[in-house]
């Protein structure tokens, strides 16, 4: 019964760096590095042990219609793990790059409110309950966004803040109307009476969550709050909010509703290949004429999510392969490219292309790093962003989706642009540059190395054996409706 | 029917004024009112004609009461809009210390 | 017995007493969450009830304040009347203004009856109070002079020298 | 400079008088939580008013005389911690996650639904020191910006 943990200790861990710590942010490092290790440890195990047959845990000892219900198939595993992954990489990185900022243990304390968000979104089989996980999570990432206390960061959070209401006011009414069409709350239970209903209820009820957790995920015509917020944030901050936040409360929420609940139809299929290509070509267009480093990364953020969608949109086993599979290594590589636009900030005080130089004698370790991680997005070989896209184009050309195909072809190839304007702008520039303002710390070039190397390291699961594995339990669960309901309600 | 519509005016108004209004403060309130038009659509889909308030009583009977749970959610969601509301209170005092102003079109140093 | 001690006591008694008339007398277990919560008060507001020390005669002075509730129900019930009128008098002839009045009363609570005394009565309302001068700065809907003397003969002499009785 | 040290005689008294009228009435909602309207949410905001209520009549420096800050603080944070010890104690005793390991006593009684009053009042600390917390800081904000002008 590991499943109430997962949420629980992030909890008591925020609440307890409130109590203990005086002033210094000695025991808010302690306990959330603690936390983050032990909770990294019970996802991994946990995604291990659902493998082979999922988790269902009620909570308060009541049975199904009166009770909130936690349901941890491989699919939850799945984001667990590289929700936790990035997590405790983010505070390594954190602990030295806070410090810079103020040493406080609010930082931590919210930080960790952050994961009990994204936890709780994940694990929850309860629709209701996903949206209160879900405000506690967005509630820690507008406080964290303004963190650093500097003018266009509340501007950013403020903007993010009023985003995020209107997007769960929607959400809320969303709610609502299903609670009004099938009388319950358990997402189970809503697909199984969804299903006997005429399909334009579904598919209004699916209008309307599209557009509030695609204000979540960002989707294009969604975006607008994504490159203020993303690119304002402190570092490790931004590539949580990149890497995992939008995936863990848009991404996975859609891919769960829209799968799993209402049923996969040619009417969602449209809607997110639309969304999908205006997200790659438009965001990638407007990535391309970024001069702030963070924002350039935050405009690929979005088209990255297109890759995501246009792949949901596809629909067929190849496709949710790809779809997962890029989300996975969005979430390495965007996390890392966040550590290494922060750690060029900390050390040269600005964040405009312009102004920066060459790094590579000063900065070896981040200059290194962020080559992989530019290689990893822009899909070359050896590294996981290409077999992933590759993927998404090869199960696009099977479905028959031509267009989307090449799509997909045309946004990578201006991945490649906008990086390389990266790269020979914010590393290998004309400038050399000698003197710096602060020194990375250990924590921040460890947690950076660690994360160039998974960029390579994910890029095993391609192999026929270790998919089988680890990824096709994780597809089977995207795609099998009847399976969901059938082990939630336990029949 | 005409409960429902008013509902979703309440709605649309809230979002007018987070869209159209310049004035922090003024669009924090607009946030306001359409959440709280969220909650009166869901207590307002509760109810039932004739019903009672759902609280069990020494010889109350059930079966005329109307359905608890979305009142339940609408308080749950009451607090969330609380906190939220609060956060952007302190944001708004916050920018206004900053940039000496609450009108969100001198507030631009982010572009684009 | 100090002053603070005494005040934690008359506020135990009176939570008590009040819990147990929002709920039972009766219920054994309403009792001991009265009994709770009533000490819980107590140590949180306990010493702010009671501030200044109680004079004697305590019978006498209830008596007077019996009178002055009296007294104040008389002076509302004509303002009341008064009010009507000028509402219902076609011409409207109403004069509003803020007056300033001078009370010689030093006791707070004594103080602050007067003041809501004279909000709660209609055509008046209480605005400010100057402690150090001891004057009261009130809206007044028909103004009848600007002198301060004649005004606090007006408004206030009709409370003041009744709970002048009743706290002093 | 007059919001700093609260408001007239008037307000004061009327605040000094009434009080612990206020704090009574929340622990009263507090303790009815699972038999009538209202609970911990409820009573909680009526303590945080109380308190507020004084903080408005007499200004923060008195405020800080009369309540123990750091204590509040504390409590806000013991509070959630109490309240996922009462959760894991279900897990415990009964194998889940919040279940009831008290037992419900007689319906309608004041005892009785097992941790659900126990919970009530936890969250009711909870909210009355955050919902406080939330103006006081807020107050913080306005001498600041007083300060530097």
């Amino acid at each position: 019964m590991i499943i109430p943990y997962l949420i629980i200790m992030p909890l008591l861990a925020a609440f307890l760096i409130t109590l203990i710590s005086g002033k210094g942010d000695t025991w808010g490092v302690i306990f959330s590095i603690l936390t983050e290790i032990t909770l990294i440890i019970l996802s991994v195990i946990g995604f291990i042990l659902v493998l082979e047959n999922p988790l269902v845990y009620n909570m308060s000892g009541w049975n199904i219609p009166y009770t909130i219900t936690l349901v941890m198939d491989s699919f939850t595993g799945f984001m667990l793990v590289i929700v936790h992954v990035i997590a405790l990489l983010a505070l390594m990185y954190s602990v030295a790059y806070i410090r810079h900022l103020s040493k406080s243990w609010k930082y931590y304390a919210l930080f960790m409110l952050l994961i009990t968000g994204m936890d709780g979104v994940i694990l929850t089989g309860d629709l209701f309950n996903l949206f209160v996980f879900m405000e506690i999570g967005l509630f820690a990432a507008y406080a964290l966004v303004a963190y650093g206390n500097r003018p266009e960061e509340f501007e950013a959070s403020f903007k993010y803040a009023v985003m995020g209401s209107i997007s769960s006011t929607l959400i809320l009414v969303g709610i609502g109307i299903v609670y009004s069409v099938t009388s319950t709350l358990n997402l189970a239970k809503i697909s199984e009476v969804l299903a006997t209903q005429p399909v334009h209820v579904v598919n209004w009820i699916g209008a309307i969550f599209l557009v509030g957790f695609g204000l979540k995920a960002a989707a294009m015509p969604f975006h607008a709050w994504l490159p203020d917020a993303h690119s304002s944030a402190p570092a490790p901050i931004s590539s949580m909010l990149s890497g995992v936040l939008i995936k863990a409360l848009g991404v996975y929420v859609l891919i769960r509703l829209i799968f799993n609940v209402f049923g996969f139809n040619a009417i969602f299929s449209r809607v997110f290949l639309g969304l999908g290509t205006l997200s790659i070509i438009a965001a990638s267009l407007l990535a391309i004429s970024q001069w702030d480093m963070k924002r350039l990364l935050a405009y690929s953020s979005v088209s990255q999510v297109g890759f995501i969608l246009i792949a949901l949109g596809i629909g067929t086993r190849m496709a949710i392969f790809g779809a997962l599979f890029h989300l996975l290594n969005h979430a390495i590589f965007k996390g890392l490219l966040f550590l290494n636009a922060g750690t060029v900030e900390m050390c040269l005080g600005t964040r405009d292309l312009k102004k920066m130089g060459r790094l590579g004698k000063v900065l070896p370790i981040t200059t290194g790093t962020s080559m992989i991680g530019t290689l990893a997005v822009s899909g070359l070989p050896p590294f996981n962003g290409f077999f992933s896209k590759l993927i998404i184009i090869i199960a696009a050309i099977e479905a028959g989706f031509f267009s989307t195909a090449g799509v997909a072809v045309v946004g990578s190839l201006l991945t490649l642009a906008y990086f390389m304007k990266f790269q020979r702008y914010g590393f290998f520039g004309d400038k050399v540059i000698e003197i710096l303002d602060h020194k990375p710390g250990l924590g921040m070039q460890t947690a950076m190395v660690c994360l160039a190397v998974l960029c390579l390291v994910t890029s095993i699961l391609v192999v026929p054996q270790v998919r089988e594995l680890v990824m096709d339990p994780v597809i089977n669960a995207v795609l099998n409706q009847a399976k969901y309901i059938e082990l939630v309600l336990g029949r | 029917m005409i409960l429902y519509l008013l509902c979703f005016i309440l709605l649309l108004i809230g979002l007018y004024g987070v869209i159209t209004k310049r004035d922090l403060i003024k669009i924090i309130l607009s946030l306001a009112i359409m959440e709280y038009a969220a909650n009166l659509f869901l207590v307002l889909f509760a109810y039932r004609k004739g019903g009672t308030y759902p609280i069990l009583e020494e010889g109350r009977e059930i079966a005329m009461m109307v359905d608890p749970l979305p009142q339940a959610l609408v308080l749950t969601s009451i607090v969330i809009e609380l906190g939220i509301t609060a956060m952007l209170v302190a944001l708004a005092v916050r920018l206004y210390q900053k940039y000496n102003t609450f009108d969100i079109t001198k507030i631009r140093r982010l572009a684009g | 017995m100090s002053l603070r001690t005494k005040s934690k006591i008359l506020v135990f008694f009176l939570a008590l007493v009040c819990y147990l008339a929002l709920t039972s007398f009766t219920d054994y277990q309403e009792i001991i969450a009265g009994i709770a919560a009533a000490l819980i008060v107590t140590l949180l507001a306990g010493g702010l009830l009671l501030q200044t020390e109680g004079k004697k005669n305590l019978f006498k002075r209830s008596l007077k304040a019996v009178e002055y509730m009296f007294r104040f129900l008389w002076e509302m019930t004509k303002a009341n009347l008064h009010v009507a009128y000028l509402v219902l008098h076609p011409n409207l002839p109403i004069k509003p203004g803020i007056v300033k009045i001078k009370s010689s009363l030093k006791n707070e609570s004594a103080i602050t009856v007067l003041a809501n005394s004279i909000t709660l009565t209609p055509g008046t309302l209480t605005i400010d109070y100057n402690e150090k001068t001891g004057e009261l700065y009130i809206h007044w809907i028909d103004v009848k002079s600007v002198d301060e003397k004649k005004d606090t003969e007006i408004i206030g002499a009709k409370f003041e020298n009744l709970l002048k009785e009743v706290f002093e | 400079m007059k919001e700093k040290h609260g408001m007239t005689l008037i307000v004061r008294t009327i605040t000094r008088i009434s009080v612990w009228l206020i704090f009574l009435y929340g622990f009263y909602i507090i303790f009815h939580g699972h038999l009538t309207p209202g609970g911990g949410f409820a009573g909680g905001v009526i303590l945080a008013l109380a308190l507020l209520n004084y903080m408005l009549a007499y200004g923060r420096e008195k405020t800080e005389n009369w309540i123990n800050i750091n204590l509040l603080h504390d409590m806000e944070s013991a509070s959630a911690i109490l309240f996922l010890i009462v959760g894991i104690l279900g897990i415990a005793i009964s194998g889940s996650f919040l279940a009831n390991w008290l037992s419900g006593g007689k319906l309608f009684a004041l005892f009785s639904s097992g941790t659900i009053p126990i919970l009530n009042i936890i969250i009711g600390i909870k909210v009355c020191a955050g919902l406080f917390f939330v103006v006081w800081t807020l107050s913080i904000f306005h001498i600041e910006e007083e300060a530097e002008e």
